[in-house]
């Protein structure tokens, strides 16, 4: 079975899409091929594409006039995503949610529950969430 | 991909039947929220949701069950999930969803 | 069903990989996904996914010290597509294969036959090949 | 995705079957090309191809199939090609290496 082995540290993939519901799929699909090429398992593929998915939809939210920059760096046995645009407001966790009904922060939640890390920075007016995933190697 | 919906009302248990087959995302949920709205409003009964053909669901097909969940209970009826695929169960757990709507195997 | 129609015109993609052999699965499904979300026919997306595929491959077989970036240029009713890099020796097509076993353009001859209008153009020392793909509108 | 690739002779017939499950593209055709070379080396007889369980090749993999045909027609031997999908098929026909190989239904 020829397989995916990261000899190859630091590499860079960025994707760039408009800031449109229509374009999600396509993140999903190239998150997934990427987490699959770094040899994440099924589960965690999908760990990977659902929670970068939930990041361009809190931006798309915000409006659709934007682009949405989504960086992946691959390192020996982690998987680092930044999702970065402009009009990005990214929801803050609310651990206490008395009324079902009325919590605004689902995106950030699933986000948070799937990754293993998670940031949310801003520098010059580009709010940029900072996601890490890692590689549970087998022996 | 994309979405496709099928909706059918049992009239011997007085529910409707709703089967999303496809995506329910950010770009398909306007439309689920339509067909749900809609369901809701012609008759207030349970809704059962059979997830068979359903092989994607985001925060925002979330928030379309939520909102309807919301005006059926107006009324004490409620939407059960049944069918439900592993990785869509999966965030129903992570976000306590799960204790709100009632999902059968 | 909701499916795609392409009022957006002119909305762009881009893709930057590595020029390096395993990450060309990644250009693939992502080009699969962008032609079907703009309603190809499952051959055409196959059509555009190898095109792609090989100009990616002619610029890895170059060697693998450089970056690929694909442009998806989304207009009413074509999609086009820029692939460049900086050491992109494209082929040249040979109509007159005499000797089966030496030809040396089979990917320039694939793309070729997939697309609708292929150029290759040169600037600043970037080579881009540019490709065209219509989309067929069924009445 | 990936490359898996799985070999036998068979004796009665004095063939080779070969069976590549997966993608042929740049980045697994140096190990489809190596498996190829090595069976050759091993016995110079015809190979057949059996593409049931592949489902994609690329410029590259078409490259491996004509250096072992170059290698396997100094003895007169042949590459025959079997059960190929309609996609490969197409770069077949699109490089007029559908002349070349023996490919049967
Ligand atoms: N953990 C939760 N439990 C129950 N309901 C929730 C939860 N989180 C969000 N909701 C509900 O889901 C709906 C959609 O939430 P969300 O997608 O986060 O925000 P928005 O309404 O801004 O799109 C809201 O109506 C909210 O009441
Ligand atoms: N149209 C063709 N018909 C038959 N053989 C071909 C054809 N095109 C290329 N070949 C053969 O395929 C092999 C690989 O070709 P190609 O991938 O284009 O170049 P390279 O060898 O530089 O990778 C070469 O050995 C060549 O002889």
């Amino acid at each position: 079975m020829v397989e995916a082995a990261n000899q190859n540290k630091g590499d860079i993939i960025k994707l760039t899409i408009p800031a449109m519901a229509e374009y999600v799929s396509v993140v999903r699909l190239t998150s997934s091929a990427i987490a699959s090429r770094i040899g994440f398992d099924i589960e965690e593929i999908e760990d990977i594409k659902v929670a970068i998915a939930e990041a361009c939809t809190m931006i798309i939210k915000n409006g659709e006039k934007q682009n949405i920059d989504i960086n992946f760096e691959i390192l020996a046995d982690i998987l680092n995503i930044s999702v970065q645009a402009k009009y990005f407001v990214c929801q803050e966790r609310d651990n206490k949610v008395f009324d079902v009904y009325d919590n605004k922060s689902l995106s950030i939640l699933i986000i948070e529950s799937l990754m293993d890390k998670v940031e949310c920075e801003s520098c010059d007016g580009i709010v940029c969430l900072k996601m890490m995933k890692k590689l549970r190697v087998d022996v | 991909m994309g979405l496709e919906v099928k909706k059918e009302f049992d009239k011997n248990k007085n529910v409707w039947i709703l089967k999303p087959m496809g995506e329910i995302d950010i770009y398909t949920s306007p439309s689920f929220r339509d067909i749900l709205l809609e369901m809701i409003n012609e008759k207030s009964v349970d809704v059962i949701l059979d997830g068979e053909g359903l092989i994607y669901m985001d925060s925002t097909g979330l928030g379309v069950l939520i909102s309807g969940l919301k005006k059926l209970r107006e009324k004490d009826k409620n939407i059960i999930l049944t069918n439900i695929k592993p990785n869509i169960n999966k965030l129903f757990d992570i976000t306590g969803l799960n204790k709100v709507f009632i999902i059968k195997e």
